[in-house]
């Protein structure tokens, strides 16, 4: 709970701006080489890295590149050669990205990079939503969700830290204006702390000529499901992997992630029938819903995924298991099918014990605000979910405004 | 896959599917072949044109002679080699497997 | 928790000015939360930045629908923009403008106050930027902020002379609506 | 020795040197683009950092777990090598500033990063990649093979592909005499990109290929090299013809031979007699429907004449 843990501001923590605060996390990880592209909301990390640059405190090789497919192929050359590589992006560069991050993974690849989510064309709109991060959801990069600023910061450490052990890229993820250009306060890790949390990059493989390598072979239908299956394999390791460096991350920092291995973080989940999972900024509005039902003696909850790849499945059988109802939160959506968050978490629960009726409730996209009312709506809705509602009941668009729609949305 | 037994069957993949350098001799791409580069020793001059265009290394000098033949393991029987010759020591003949 | 909500044009600063709110805030040891409401629209369209404080760390990510304290940089959006829309009865909006607060043509129970902060800026900065005068106008007018507050997050924003300039008008400003 | 030619074999009498493009690669009979690898390893060494494009010299150099290749080598996708390269030249970069002496690496300075591409994967679908590798001043030698058509995948027409050849994608028929455009002028969009170092090379002259792969080396900042390397399956010609298709590309002025330095033509590789076009179209396949449909395919060799005869007046090239 992490409310709880600070009544005062500290005199440590500076008020700044969300991208200005993640570039100085990247400062601290002391990358080699950044490579990044500018796109609103991201520009910020891009703008703030060249002016460390510029200004001699951070030494990283800065590649002002063409696109975000280059800055993707420019971090893959980079790290192939043994360095940190970092970069930085969100909605349509994500998917300009995507072919070269594929790739990234499967040659194991560490290259971490801060993702300002945002939506995806058409139509354009330049605010908040999960559909960039979803769509990257089967590469094989681990992905990590930030609540606010200061998980921000610290998911880019804790990325570089996990990726580099594992040999997977890692996408940071924040959403795009409500915490890139949100100004509050967070502490800036300092060298000195990430040193001792992080250590320089030690690779197995690297392009020194003086040990030649070949990097990039295809791959026969002999061996391609195994490197595959190593992707796999590697993602399983980095939950243990996960664990152990948010508990070093605790005695390093002071900040405790540590619930649920790292994997989830909940508030007022444990006793409580009704239960909200979300990811990422909307969880802090949830909070003071939660704050509410519970002023008013009812048991509702929220869980947060923390880490959204791999995927937190037993930590959620787990802190789902006694709920009455359980409402997903999520600003994106699968279309065809319903939200992949809420089908994962539901695919989750399929071999549970314990199955509570799971409904979805797709919002806040393209940085529709969500007010603490309509997530209130929202519980008040989940409290008549019933195991045996079928799948058409189990989706909601509760933002959306039929009167908007060709026809209506008589069908 | 053809009758033959895959050398790699059993093999184990590293991390990233990095793999080591100057491995490809282990594949004998002589069996492509149709047709097999003959040289007449007596014409051949020792030029090295043949080496110098052989896409396939298989051009090479004979130890302790002073013309050159060719690696039947790797040569794949294109006939660059007779073509490029300046004296036409290099004939190119069916080969009866 | 105390909301602040900011009415501006591109152009403006308000996100400058709600990043001094947030920035003083912390440091009178409270917690702070400075969010600019962004569009694709460019320099003189309206634009509205949410500030929040409070004792207690601030989660709630949602717009501020109903502020406190309702911050109007330019009276020109008064005929396009409902500023005074969610203020809190016990509110106060403070507008920068020559008027008197009774000749703001708004309807509100709010108290009205009003600061020449345009003036402020052009006699102590010689350009119309008004947002510093209008950081010490909030202090004055709320007592949220001490002088001291004001003084530190201006210096470390504006080097030198401009910082001392920018100090003036906030007392200038603080003072005027102090009184 | 038997004097029956089928007995002849002197394969145990011959020895193979430390290659750094090494035999058992899967290229086909009588491959340009190989012979092109071949040139370059050797005139780069060993202190080389090779990163290539998907395309016909990645499949047949590195099927997991063979490898072709004695120097770092890197593919990554079809349009990225120039990229990929300018990462690795920044990591060296960062690594000769700051010592990471975990890395053990060697200094910059004595480094060699060759991209290699084919024309596909360099004039075409990286060729943004490309332009940012070049504008940005990356020390990378960028090296395109040129096969005149996408052969990985079945011979399509590319931007390089000549006037009137027939590809799986610009077939000939009755509507068409095949591909429709000349080639795209790679030398001169490098040049422009400020490039201090550009030149032309066949597969057919490897001395003067080596020697400009040498001098670019010597050069900082990026460099490009078009090599022109035939592919006799997919210009259907005889395998033995490929050193020999090339010379007459040369020799008719289809392909320039060039340098260009600092963004002016250096040096031309002038050609006395400028053979006609016909002479190198007629022992290709791909340009047979030519000569069939007298016409048309008069009026497309002239045409593919002029672009030359206007190409060699540009540059001088008759001497």
């Amino acid at each position: 709970m992490a409310r709880a843990d600070q009544q005062h501001p500290s005199d440590e923590q500076e008020v700044m701006k969300g991208t200005s605060a993640v570039a100085k996390g990247v400062m601290a990880a002391d990358p080699d080489v950044v490579s990044a592209y500018p796109i609103t909301p991201q520009t910020g990390v891009v703008e703030k890295l060249s002016e460390l640059v510029a200004d001699g405190k951070l030494d990283s090789e800065f590649i002002k590149v063409d696109s975000e497919f280059n800055a993707a192929s420019t971090c893959i050359g980079a790290s192939a050669a043994g360095a940190r590589a970092f970069s930085a992006t969100s909605s349509q560069g994500l998917k300009l990205m995507s072919e070269p991050l594929f790739t990234a993974a499967g040659m194991r690849l560490p290259i971490v990079m801060a993702v300002a989510n945002r939506s995806l064309s058409a139509p354009l709109s330049i605010w908040a939503d999960h559909t960039d991060a979803f769509a990257e959801r089967d590469g094989g990069m681990l992905q990590f969700h930030a609540e606010d600023v200061q998980e921000a910061i610290d998911h880019v450490l804790l990325g570089f830290r996990v990726a580099e052990q594992v040999n997977l890229p890692a996408l940071s993820n924040f959403d795009g204006f409500i915490l890139t250009h949100v100004q509050e306060p967070a502490n800036i890790p300092d060298e000195t702390e990430v040193s001792e949390f992080l250590p320089p990059r030690d690779p197995e493989y690297t392009l020194d000529p003086s040990d030649p390598k070949t990097m990039g072979a295809y791959a026969r239908p002999e061996h391609w499901t195994e490197s595959r299956y190593e992707i796999q394999r590697a993602m399983m390791d980095a939950r243990e992997v996960w664990a152990d460096a948010v508990e070093e991350f605790r005695d390093v920092f002071g900040r405790d992630y540590t619930e649920y291995g790292g994997m989830l973080d909940t508030y007022h989940a444990e006793d409580a029938d009704h239960i909200v999972v979300a990811m990422g900024s909307i969880a802090g509005t949830v909070r003071n819903v939660v704050d509410a039902y519970r002023e008013d003696g009812e048991t509702v909850g929220m869980v947060r995924p923390r880490v959204f790849r791999p995927f937190p499945a037993p930590e959620l059988r787990d802190a789902l298991a006694d709920a009455e109802s359980v409402a997903v939160l999520t600003k994106e959506m699968s279309p065809g099918y319903e939200s992949a968050f809420a089908g994962e978490i539901k695919g989750a629960l399929y071999h549970a014990e314990s199955r509570p009726p799971i409904k979805s409730y797709v919002l806040g996209m393209a940085g529709r605000d969500v007010k603490p009312e309509d997530i209130a709506e929202i519980v008040e809705d989940v409290k008549t979910a019933t195991p045996r509602m079928g799948f058409k009941e189990s989706e909601s668009w509760p933002q959306l405004r039929p009167e908007l729609l060709e026809g209506g949305d008589d069908r | 896959m053809s009758d033959t037994q895959d050398p790699y069957e059993n093999l184990k993949i590293t991390t990233g599917v990095v793999a080591e350098p100057n491995t490809s001799r282990t594949n004998e791409t002589g069996s492509w072949r149709e047709y097999k580069p003959v040289v007449d020793p007596d014409t051949c001059i020792g030029c090295g044109q043949c080496e110098t265009y052989c896409p396939d290394q298989a051009a090479k000098p004979v130890e302790g002679e002073d013309f050159y033949a060719f690696d039947l393991d790797y040569c794949k029987g294109c006939g660059i080699c007779a073509d490029v010759c300046p004296t036409d020591a290099i004939e190119m003949v069916r080969e009866v497997k | 928790m105390y909301a602040i909500r900011i009415h501006g044009r591109g152009g403006q600063g308000t996100v400058t000015l709600a990043q001094l709110l947030a920035q003083a805030g912390h440091e009178e040891g409270i917690w702070t939360q400075a969010t600019p409401s962004f569009g694709v629209e460019r320099r003189g369209a309206p634009v509205e930045a949410y500030v929040r404080y409070s004792d207690e760390k601030i989660t709630e990510r949602s717009h501020v629908e109903q502020p406190d304290c309702v911050i109007v940089q330019d009276t020109s959006l008064l005929e396009y923009v409902d500023v005074t829309e969610g203020l809190e009865d016990d509110g106060i909006l403070l507008v920068n403008t020559d008027a008197d607060p009774a000749a703001v043509d708004v309807d509100t129970d709010a108290d009205v106050i009003t600061v020449d902060a345009t003036e402020i800026a052009l006699e102590n900065l010689g350009r119309p930027i008004m947002n510093t005068a209008l950081l010490g106008a909030f202090a004055g007018a709320t007592d949220k902020l001490s002088t001291g507050s004001l003084e530190s997050v201006i210096t470390r924003k504006f080097a030198g002379e401009v910082g001392r300039k920018n100090v003036a008008a906030t007392t200038d400003a603080y003072t005027e609506v102090h009184a | 020795m038997s004097s029956d030619p089928q007995e002849q074999d002197y394969t145990d009498r011959l020895e193979h040197d430390d290659e750094l493009w090494n035999p058992g690669h899967r290229a086909c009979a009588g491959c340009g683009p190989a012979l092109a690898m071949k040139y370059i390893t050797e005139a780069a060494g060993e202190n080389t950092i090779v990163t290539n494009a998907t395309g016909c010299m990645e499949v047949v150099s590195t099927p997991y777990p063979e490898s072709a290749w004695g120097t770092s080598y890197i593919h990554n996708i079809f349009e990225n090598a120039a990229s990929v390269a300018a990462g690795i030249e920044a990591a060296y970069k960062s690594f000769d500033r700051r010592d990471p002496d975990h890395l053990d690496v060697q200094d910059s300075d004595d480094l060699n990063i060759i991209a290699i591409g084919g024309d596909g994967a360099t004039a075409d679908i990286g060729f943004r990649a490309l332009s940012g590798m070049m504008e940005r001043g990356h020390d990378v030698l960028y090296i395109m093979y040129d096969n005149e058509a996408y052969m990985n995948t079945g011979v399509q027409r590319s931007s390089q592909t000549p006037f009137g050849a027939e590809t799986t994608t610009s077939p000939a028929g009755k509507e068409s005499i095949g591909n429709d455009t000349n080639k795209k002028d790679m030398a001169s969009i490098a040049a422009d990109h400020g490039v201090p170092y550009v030149a032309t090379a066949t597969i057919s002259n490897p001395r003067d290929f080596k020697q400009k792969v040498e001098k670019a080396l010597e050069i900082d900042g990026p460099k490009f090299i078009h090599v022109y390397a035939p592919c006799p399956v997919g210009w259907g010609f005889d395998s033995a013809k490929t050193i020999d298709l090339a010379e007459k590309a040369v020799e008719t002025g289809l392909f320039p031979v060039f340098e260009m330095e600092d963004g002016e033509i250096t040096s031309v590789n002038k050609i006395r007699d400028r053979e006609p076009i016909e002479e190198w179209l007629e022992p290709q396949g791909r340009f047979r429907h030519l000569f069939k449909d007298e016409e048309n395919g008069e009026e497309a060799i002239e045409e593919l004449q002029g672009w030359i005869d206007g190409r060699a007046e540009d540059l001088g090239l008759d001497a």
